[in-house]
């Protein structure tokens, strides 16, 4: 079937050469258009592929072989080819995900336009989006682990990029390097799972594996269960790093020293969902190991609760919602852990539009404010900046999960799949997390749009953003009140899952029969009503101040500075990795340089002092030298004569 | 009763020996004749007259190559391995008198006396080379040593000179008087001093007869002190560090093969049956000469008592040669490769070592001293001299494509031939220490800043023989082969 | 029978008189004693039957060689010859020690079995019928060993020219001697060279154009000896 | 009548050792020089003991080029002695060691 | 076509022109310059020769096979397969890239460098020709003395030390290989009554090595190439060696002369000695996982850029002992392709570092920050060297220690790949905090007079850029070239291992 799979990752890429080649010389103030126009075109690619893709049927895709990477040629003493080809595929996951990259996409570089607008690295800006776009539609356009792998570093590596973009700043490129090494710790694992990969099935490509699963994994197979559990496991641990699980979840807030867009675009819509798509694309695999599975699950919850506590407390509105994304990819993370892999992605898809919203309004804000971020110094906004604080008031009520909107449907299916899973206590988590949600979500509401300003009136003056930025906005807004409801209904049946069931099948509702239509609407109920709790509570706060919240922090005066120390995660890594290797690393190299280069040196002087020694026998007296060789001859003829000669038989024979 | 018969001298044999003579008696009567005012010009002729008759010599020798016989009742021998020591020491005084011509004018000394003793040193060497009984080792030794005992004192201002030939003669003379005390035994037991008579009389000897041992034991420890084996080695650095540079070039390398030219005689043609006797023997003098050799090298300041150390250290490499040395008549093959390999490394001793005293000699007829400070930032000064004096160093430690590298690497196959494995990896470990003194002189010629400028001289002799020295250090080791091969028929 | 005295009388002398050699403190009594020494050994060879070699020893070992010693010592001035207070400490005891054990390694030989070589050619039926012992050192000397006859002419004449150069007193170089030192009977020339013709060596040394390069190597010893 | 050729060999062997041990103490160079003239002369009995022992003239032949070679050697000798002395005031050996280590 | 002695021309082009350059007197600097130019140019394009005219047989190409030392059975035979053919390509364009790099920075006696400089090109091109064990030791030797007087005579402080620490330490491990040439000689010869030291003919021994023959010598010959490589514990002269020696010599060293030992364990140990390759496989591994992390933790806190960047070489050598003693095609492949990347990029961060050092005369650290605001291009070709040396993929570093990291992984005992993909973070580390503290931050006003990169310096670092790249992108085509030599290497490794397996499973 004729395709153009190619031309949507090359239209990026080529935006990203123009701009880096001529950025600087010929486009300067222009030098968003090469961005814009490829964002544009890959976007239109993704919807023609979509509709393709949609007139297919289960299992089939949409591919494009490129070239071959690698291939290390085949011997006849060793039957394992290792040949890696560079091949584009497209099925129902990778649409639905090409759509999500590329229109957030689109809106984040128009945004970044009026936001970057007079900043000195701007042509830098703008060749590196495009990049990170391109790496990002190759990691789901890539049909083997191993192309994954490598799309999955460069989108690391955009990550480095675009956090540390303003370099001067000190904390920027400590935020950079965090990122970047906190990835590679979990790449670790995802690099010995492709090996593993690899190994067991002598193949990277998806089809491949999962299409040997059946004969080999199942009762008489040679594939152990648990080298299928170990696989699934190495590559959540690639899941974890990139989006952002527990243990190593620290990266992600002080990202937000990047551009909001940066933020918006990678932290919040599709870089951090790399690793949602990777469990969801090996699904095969993790349906064959419900240990895996239950891993996943509860590493997924973990990261929901403490992302949502953690949120409670933070003052700088990034910041918030830096947390608020890691408790929802912990959300999806826990859907996939219990098997309900298909709400996961469209929970995923909702948590893009509107957590790209209100990063994008929080964007806005900081732009009028001029670079202030702290909530407490804001107040009252909404009349200054109606746009941003409608839009912004969309997307808070879709992520609390509001009946109606986007967030519900997906987060409630998550829920009920959790329940009907036949797991009550993750449900009933994810429900406790979900308030929390609501109730953070709309502290910063009231806090940055609503009440009396904080901020001192004569020196800033916040005004509402340029036409550029606030229509991303409001053309984000749409989706997150219209997605959930479009393709959401009914639960479970609905559009979207009829079509990512194409691609991905999970045995949840083989194994638990499909969900009863009165669990629906008992947790829809309850869902509403815990979202709608956590908003009166946020607005009793911080509106009517009857618990006034800064004498209640006060008096929860341990559990507040828990939270405010991010669970001491940081300390604790500061001290156990960052000093532990300096101190080792100073260890090796003190043994090197005296116990090695110690040895080195000593045979020298060694030989130097015996040759001093031995240089005094010579002692300039003839007579010395006379006794010398009077004495090599005693010795010689003594030695020879009773050694070798039978010079006692003869004497005494 | 035995009528008087004369055995038949076939002259064909010494026709070498009888040109140097003549050389010899010439510069008597040029030095008789020549009034002392013109000594200078005197002196040049005198040596363009030497190198022709060396050069003369060196030709012969293709002539009378094939005619290779015992005669003159015994008492010459002239074989594969005559032919060879021959070449080694008219190349070495071929040199010698290149190096020597300058200097030796320079320093005020009369150079036509010196080339005369020099003559009578070379002949004496060339008569150990075709010895075919022990009176001619005898005769030759003591002519070779006399003579450089002359040429070690030559230098008549320096004191230095005249002890260092005071140290040589009275040793020598007291390892001459054991060298014949031993010949004396050998007399008695063997009943004769013809070395061919002497090998068969041995074979009916007893192995652990206790005179044959003295006789053995008296012989290796006079000829020992020839070659400056480590427990004889003691007048070695005296002699050479008082002898005049020049000298003691010609005394590192010339009575050196004179030695081993009496000790292959000797052991190898006369005591062959007891070679299981004496071979042990050469196997612990070559450790111990190669590694106290080397080590004592590493401490010296003065670059010219480090050559004579690390002289004595490759007295032990060659000692290497002898010690593979295997009894059985199967192992022929071996031991000519042994012996052959012992030869190949005179011939490469006697290019580099030349070499590298007259590298010394150069830079004493500059007014620099000998002292390794003196060296310093040479390649800056005189890069020529830096660049030669580079490439014997680099020869005496080894490096290959050079001629020092393959004399090593042909004893390293002839120990390990005679699976003397251990005694290789000495070898390697003693080159890899004295990399270590001969890499510090060519460390301070080019990484240190140079502290005084060089005093120009004309030195042309000098040049040529430089130039010879490190050319043939270079073309033999990379045309290594037709040496060895000449090398490799010594026992046939 | 009358052998074995003569060989105890002279044996014993020779042994007596060369210990003597080495006991004796003044030189010149060593020398004395050397020569008596000789003379017994000569006496040793007529009884071996070796009269030629004996009456070479006597004319050319005892009369030339040894009064060439003793030129060299009268030569050598006198006074200053060191007293015989001995090698070095050390020197002392080894010596002796390292002699009798050679000595005791050697007798061991000897008293072993000495398997002789076969016999020559020169029994002492031949010898008298030759008409005695030079005739059959004759014919053996230019029999054999002519080849080493000649070449030991050779040595002869290297060990006159050697000689001659090494002794010659040297006319240019200044000698370095402290004032006041007696006189020495220099061959054929007088006392102090009254040519005072500056050595060459002292000439440059003004000009800067030092050939110091002994004079280097000596500092260089001094050096080391510090 | 004659005594064996044992006491010949015995008698060289002192006279070889008793020079041997004149070398290694004496510290005067003419005395040094004389008990090497002893040695050789040692040699020289043991070599004619052994040609009249297996009556053979090779041993009087080697006494003779041994007298010969002494002879030279002293002539050399004794020309570097005075060659020293008259450049240095002492031909004691043990003073003479500028040249060492 | 094959009989014109290409590499011969190749090996003694570059020693012509340095006579040349010496013995003709009165020549300006910039003569010599353009002559060694032109003499490493005529051996890049020869290379190119070599490289495209290679195809898929395991046979010699442009052969050359003529007696040296017939007598002693010495025979000078040139030969390039596969793999020597990578290695001269590497050899020829980093020395066209070094002597680029000299062009200014080597302004004391000019003549003599030059002239050293062609013959330790020589010296390179000559290892890797040769299949003549004795001709090898010779090219090995000969490598030394040049390398020895460039870091000795234009090295920086104390060059002296550094100069003869290198020279000793390899000396003394490569004297030991020539006692093991010539046991093999006699060994051989006593088998079978030839007398010969030809590789091809020295594998195929009729009956094989004795295994305990085959155990010391492979000891002998892989300590010294172990101490080329360098290994773990015998590694301290690298640093030392780098840190001392000149921009140019820096290079050199990295680019080629620690391939030397790599490409010797290959070449020899690999193939004569395939049971003592077993046997000794496991220490080697464990010595290989130990270099490469100890390497990474040590360059984490080196202050001098030099040293980091030399602890940095004792990683990425680690993966190629890790690559070659995993006996698979995956690890040979990714052995030699680090070999290859690391010479392109450990060569380009050393000429990074000179240009820096050319222009501060300093090469710590905290001399540096904010130079990314100076030097905009510099700082994004240095980025492009960092990237490649963390293993980023898409560039040349991934590829070879992606490939001899699976080559380990499929040994029974993973733990060696489990504790080796660690390095990937500290690697990140070391590379990244030094790309930091150097090139972001606030700009000092003592760089203000930085020049971004000058012509010269920008010709040098492209092309390494470029090659980085396309080994990245396309290694197709340099794992075409060692299908064949894997195909004849480790048929037999495999073969006997897994005989040798059987008698005692590697762990």
């Amino acid at each position: 079937m004729e395709n153009f799979l190619w031309v949507i990752p090359a239209a990026p890429l080529a935006a990203f050469i123009i701009t880096l080649l001529f950025g600087k010389s010929v486009l300067k103030s222009q030098a968003h258009w090469p961005a814009i126009i490829g964002a544009g075109i890959a976007a239109v690619c993704a919807w023609l592929t979509f509709f393709q893709v949609r007139g297919l049927n289960a299992g089939e895709a949409l591919n494009n072989h490129l070239f071959t990477w690698m291939n290390t040629g085949a011997y006849s003493f060793d039957t394992q080819q290792f040949k890696v080809a560079i091949n584009l595929r497209a099925d129902h996951l990778t649409a639905l995900m090409l759509l999500v990259v590329t229109s957030v996409g689109l809106l984040v570089i128009i945004y970044s336009v009026g936001y970057m607008h007079g900043d000195g690295g701007y042509y830098r800006f703008f060749a590196f989006l495009p990049l990170f776009v391109f790496s990002m539609l190759m990691l789901v356009l890539s049909d083997n682990y191993l192309l994954l792998f490598v799309f999955w570093e460069a989108v690391g590596l955009c990550s480095y990029f675009l956090v540390g973009f303003w370099f001067r700043r000190e904390s920027a490129n400590k935020a950079a390097l965090k990122a970047f090494w906190v990835n590679r710790v979990g790449d670790v694992g995802f690099g010995l799972g492709t090996m593993l990969v690899w190994t067991t099935f002598g193949t990277f490509t998806f089809t491949d594996v999962f299409g040997q699963l059946e004969k080999r994994a199942g009762i008489g197979g040679d594939i152990t269960k648990g080298t299928i559990t170990a696989i699934c496991l190495l590559l959540f641990c690639g899941a974890v790093g990139k989006s952002a699980q527990v243990p190593l979840h620290v990266w992600l807030p002080d990202a937000m020293e990047g551009p909001t867009p940066v933020s918006a675009l990678i932290h919040a819509a599709t870089m951090v969902t790399a690793g949602i798509y990777l469990v969801a694309r090996s699904w095969p695999l993790f349906d064959l190991s419900p240990g895996a599975r239950d891993v996943v699950a509860i590493v997924g919850i973990a990261t929901a609760f403490l992302g949502a506590t953690i949120g409670l407390v933070q003052r700088d509105i990034k910041r918030v919602l830096a947390y608020s994304t890691v408790s929802q990819l912990g959300y999806m993370c826990f859907a996939l852990g219990v098997g309900a892999y298909i709400p996961a992605i469209f929970h995923l898809m909702t948590h893009a539009m509107f957590k790209g919203l209100m990063f994008l309004g929080s964007g806005s804000v900081i732009h009028g404010m001029h670079d202030e971020q702290d909530l407490f110094k804001m107040g009252g906004l909404r009349k200054q900046m109606p746009i941003t604080a409608y839009t912004f008031l969309i997307g808070a009520l879709a992520i609390s999960g509001v009946t109606g909107l986007a967030g519900f449907w997906s987060k409630d299916e998550i829920i009920v799949g959790a329940y009907h899973a036949g797991y009550p206590v993750i449900a009933i988590l994810g429900l406790v997390t979900a308030a929390l949600t609501a109730f953070y979500m709309f502290r910063l509401y009231f806090l940055a749009f609503e009440g009396t300003p904080r901020y001192d009136q004569e020196h800033v003056h916040p005004h509402e953003s340029p036409a550029t930025m606030t229509v991303p906005l409001v053309m984000l807004a749409i989706p997150s009140i219209v997605i959930g409801a479009l393709v959401g209904i009914p639960p479970d049946k609905g559009a979207i899952h009829a079509f990512l069931g194409k691609a991905i099948r999970s045995d949840l509702f083989e194994s638990h029969g499909s969900v009863a239509s009165s669990t629906t609407l008992t947790f829809g109920v309850l869902s509403t009503l815990v979202a709608v709790g956590g908003i009166f509570l946020a607005f009793a706060m911080y509106m009517r101040l009857s618990p006034n919240p800064y004498t209640l922090g006060d008096r929860l005066h341990w559990l507040w500075t828990f939270l405010w120390h991010k669970w001491y995660f940081d300390e604790v890594y500061h001290v156990l990795f960052v000093k532990g290797t300096l101190a080792f690393a100073m260890a090796c190299w003190a043994f090197d340089r005296y116990v090695v280069d110690g040895a080195v040196n000593g045979v020298a002087t060694v030989v130097g002092r015996s040759s001093g020694r031995l240089r005094r026998v010579q002692t300039g007296f003839v007579a010395n030298y006379a006794l010398a060789i009077a004495l090599g001859a005693v010795l010689i003829v003594g030695v020879y004569l009773i050694a070798r000669g039978d010079i006692f038989t003869q004497l005494f024979g | 009763m035995p009528d008087v018969s004369f055995p038949p001298i076939h002259y064909v044999t010494v026709v070498p020996h009888l040109i140097v003579t003549g050389l010899a008696v010439v510069l008597l009567l040029m030095d008789a004749v020549s009034r002392r005012s013109r000594a200078a010009r005197v002196g040049q002729i005198a040596s363009l007259v030497s190198v022709i008759g060396y050069g003369a010599a060196l030709v012969s020798l293709l002539f009378t190559y094939d005619h290779r016989q015992v005669t003159g009742g015994g008492s010459i021998r002239y074989d594969y391995m005559a032919i060879f020591f021959l070449i080694v020491m008219l190349s070495t005084a071929l040199l010698t008198v290149l190096v020597s011509a300058n200097f030796v004018q320079l320093q005020s000394m009369s150079l036509l006396e010196y080339l005369v003793i020099l003559s009578f040193s070379v002949l004496g060497m060339m008569v150990v080379a075709i010895a075919g009984d022990l009176i001619m080792v005898f005769i030759g030794i003591e002519l070779t040593s006399i003579a450089v005992y002359v040429l070690t004192g030559f230098s008549r201002q320096s004191r230095i000179s005249h002890e260092g030939a005071l140290k040589y003669f009275l040793l020598g003379s007291f390892a001459t008087g054991i060298l014949i005390y031993g010949m004396a035994w050998t007399f008695g037991i063997a009943g004769t001093i013809n070395l061919d008579a002497i090998r068969t009389a041995g074979a009916s000897i007893a192995t652990g007869n206790p005179s044959l041992l003295l006789a053995l034991l008296l012989l290796v420890v006079g000829l020992g002190f020839k070659i400056a084996a480590v427990p004889f080695h003691m007048w070695t650095p005296d002699a050479y560090h008082g002898a005049p540079t020049p000298v003691t070039a010609f005394m590192s390398v010339g009575p050196k093969a004179a030695g081993f030219a009496a000790m292959l005689r000797v052991l190898v043609n006369g005591w062959t049956p007891a070679a299981d006797q004496w071979v042990p023997l050469v196997i612990v003098l070559s450790v111990i000469t190669m590694t106290f050799g080397n080590i004592v090298a590493v401490a010296q300041n003065n670059v010219k008592r480090m050559l004579a150390y690390s002289s004595i250290a490759h007295t032990g490499y060659m000692l290497v040669g002898l010690a593979s040395y295997q009894v059985g008549a199967s192992k022929m093959d071996f031991n000519g490769r042994a012996i052959g390999a012992l030869l190949f490394y005179t011939f490469a001793y006697a290019f580099t070592n030349i070499g590298a005293f007259s590298i010394l000699t150069w830079m004493q007829a500059r007014g620099r001293g000998t002292n390794i400070e003196s060296f310093r930032g040479l390649a800056t000064t005189a890069p020529g001299a830096a660049i030669a004096m580079t490439i014997f160093m680099a020869s005496l430690m080894g490096v290959p494509p050079l001629l020092g590298f393959f004399a090593k690497y042909y004893i390293i196959v002839a120990a390990i031939n005679a699976n003397l494995t251990w005694l290789a990896v000495i070898v390697a470990l003693n080159s890899a220490v004295s990399a270590y003194f001969y890499l510090r002189v060519v460390a301070v010629m080019y990484f240190r800043e140079p502290d005084r400028q060089i005093v120009p001289q004309r030195t042309s002799w000098l040049g040529l023989g430089l130039a010879v020295s490190s050319l043939g250090t270079v073309l033999f080791g990379v045309f290594s082969g037709p040496v060895f091969d000449l090398a490799r028929k010594v026992l046939l | 029978m009358s052998g074995d005295i003569f060989f105890a009388i002279f044996g014993g002398l020779a042994a007596l008189t060369s210990l003597l050699v080495v006991l004796q403190r003044n030189p010149t009594h060593s020398a004395l004693f050397l020569v008596m020494s000789f003379l017994n050994v000569a006496c040793i060879y007529v009884l071996l039957g070796a009269e030629f070699v004996a009456v070479t020893q006597i004319i050319v070992y005892t009369g030339a060689v040894l009064v060439l010693f003793l030129f060299a010592i009268m030569l050598v001035r006198m006074e200053d010859l060191p007293e015989m207070y001995g090698g070095h400490p050390v020197q002392r005891f080894v010596g002796p020690i390292l002699g009798l054990a050679l000595f005791l390694e050697i007798l061991a030989v000897i008293l072993s079995t000495v398997p002789l070589g076969a016999a020559g050619p020169f029994t002492p039926e031949n010898i008298t019928a030759l008409g005695g012992n030079t005739q059959a050192l004759g014919r053996s000397l230019y029999g054999d060993f002519l080849v080493p006859f000649e070449i030991s002419s050779l040595v002869l004449l290297v060990g006159a020219i050697g000689a001659i150069v090494l002794a010659r007193p040297d006319y240019t170089a200044s000698r370095d001697r402290e004032i006041g030192s007696l006189f020495t009977i220099s061959l054929g020339h007088p006392q102090e060279s009254t040519i005072a013709t500056p050595s060459v060596y002292t000439v440059r040394r003004d000009e800067q154009l030092i050939l110091h390069a002994e004079e280097e190597t000596e500092t260089a010893g001094e050096a080391i000896k510090r | 009548m004659h005594p064996g050729l044992e006491w010949y060999l015995s008698l060289s062997a002192v006279l070889f050792v008793i020079g041997l041990i004149g070398v290694l103490t004496r510290r005067n160079v003419l005395v040094i020089f004389m008990c090497v003239e002893m040695m050789l002369n040692a040699v020289n009995i043991s070599f004619i003991a052994f040609g009249r022992a297996i009556s053979s003239a090779t041993g009087q032949v080697f006494a003779l080029f041994v007298i010969t070679v002494a002879a030279a050697e002293a002539a050399v000798g004794l020309a570097i002695v005075i060659a020293l002395a008259r450049r240095q005031d002492t031909v004691d050996v043990g003073r003479i060691d500028t040249l060492r280590e | 076509m094959d009989h014109f002695p290409l590499l011969s021309v190749m090996l003694y082009l570059p020693t012509v022109v340095a006579l040349l350059v010496l013995f003709v007197p009165r020549l300006a600097p910039d003569t010599i310059k353009y002559a060694a130019l032109f003499a490493t140019l005529a051996t890049f394009v020869l290379s190119l020769i070599v490289v495209f005219s290679s195809q898929q047989t395991a046979s010699l190409r442009w052969e050359e096979n003529y007696n040296w030392l017939p007598s002693v059975g010495i025979r000078y035979h040139l030969g390039t397969d596969g793999l020597s053919t990578i290695f001269l390509l590497l050899t020829t364009l980093s020395s066209v890239i070094a002597l680029v790099a000299s062009w200014t920075s080597i302004r004391v006696n000019i003549r003599a460098y030059y002239v050293t400089f062609l013959i330790l090109e020589t010296g390179m091109l000559g290892v890797f020709m040769t299949f003549d064990l004795f001709l090898f030791y010779v090219f090995w030797e000969l490598v030394l003395i040049p390398m020895a007087l460039i870091i000795g005579v234009w090295g920086s402080a104390n060059r002296v030390y550094a100069a003869i620490k290198f020279f000793l330490f390899t000396l003394a491990g490569s004297l030991l290989m020539l006692v093991a040439i010539v046991a093999m000689y006699t060994e051989y010869f006593n088998r079978t009554g030839t007398r010969t030291l030809d590789l091809n003919t020295l594998i195929a021994i009729p009956g094989g090595w004795s295994h305990t023959f085959q155990l010391w010598t492979f000891a002998a010959f892989f300590i010294s190439f172990a101490i080329k490589v360098p290994m773990f514990p015998v590694h301290t002269w690298l640093p030392d060696a780098h840190v001392e020696s000149p921009t140019a010599g820096s290079v050199i060293l990295a680019a080629v002369l620690l391939k030397l030992g790599g490409y010797g364990m290959i070449r020899f140990n690999l193939a004569l000695f395939p049971y003592a390759s077993h046997k000794f496989a496991t220490p080697i591994l464990i010595l290989s996982v130990i270099a490469i992390i100890y390497g990474a933790l040590v360059a984490m806190v080196q202050p001098d850029m030099k040293k980091l960047v030399a602890y940095s070489s004792v990683t990425h050598m680690g993966f190629v002992t890790l690559g070659i003693f995993s006996f698979n095609p995956q690890g040979f492949q990714g052995a030699v392709i680090t070999m290859f990347s690391h010479g392109l990029v450990t060569g380009g961060l050393f000429l990074c570092v000179g240009v820096l050092y050319e222009r501060a005369h300093t090469r710590q650290i905290s001399a540096f920050g904010g130079i990314a605001n100076r030097m905009p291009t510099y700082a994004s070709v240095f980025m492009v060297f960092m990237l490649a040396a963390l293993g980023l993929p898409g560039l040349s570093g991934f590829v070879g220690e992606y490939l001899s990291t699976l080559g380990s992984f499929r040994l029974a005992n993973k733990t060696y790949a489990a504790i080796t993909m660690f390095v990937v973070i500290f690697a990140a580390v070391y590379m990244m905090w030094l790309y930091k503290r150097v090139i972001f931050g606030e700009p000092r006003e003592e760089h203000h007079g930085f020049a971004d990169l000058t012509r010269i310096e920008a010709s040098t670092l492209l092309p390494l850029v470029l090659g980085i790249l396309y080994v990245g992108i396309y290694p197709v085509p340099l794992m075409k070239l060692l299908k064949p030599v894997i195909g004849a290497l480790l048929a037999p490794i495999v073969g006997s291992g897994t005989a040798a397996a059987a008698a005692d499973a590697i762990p």
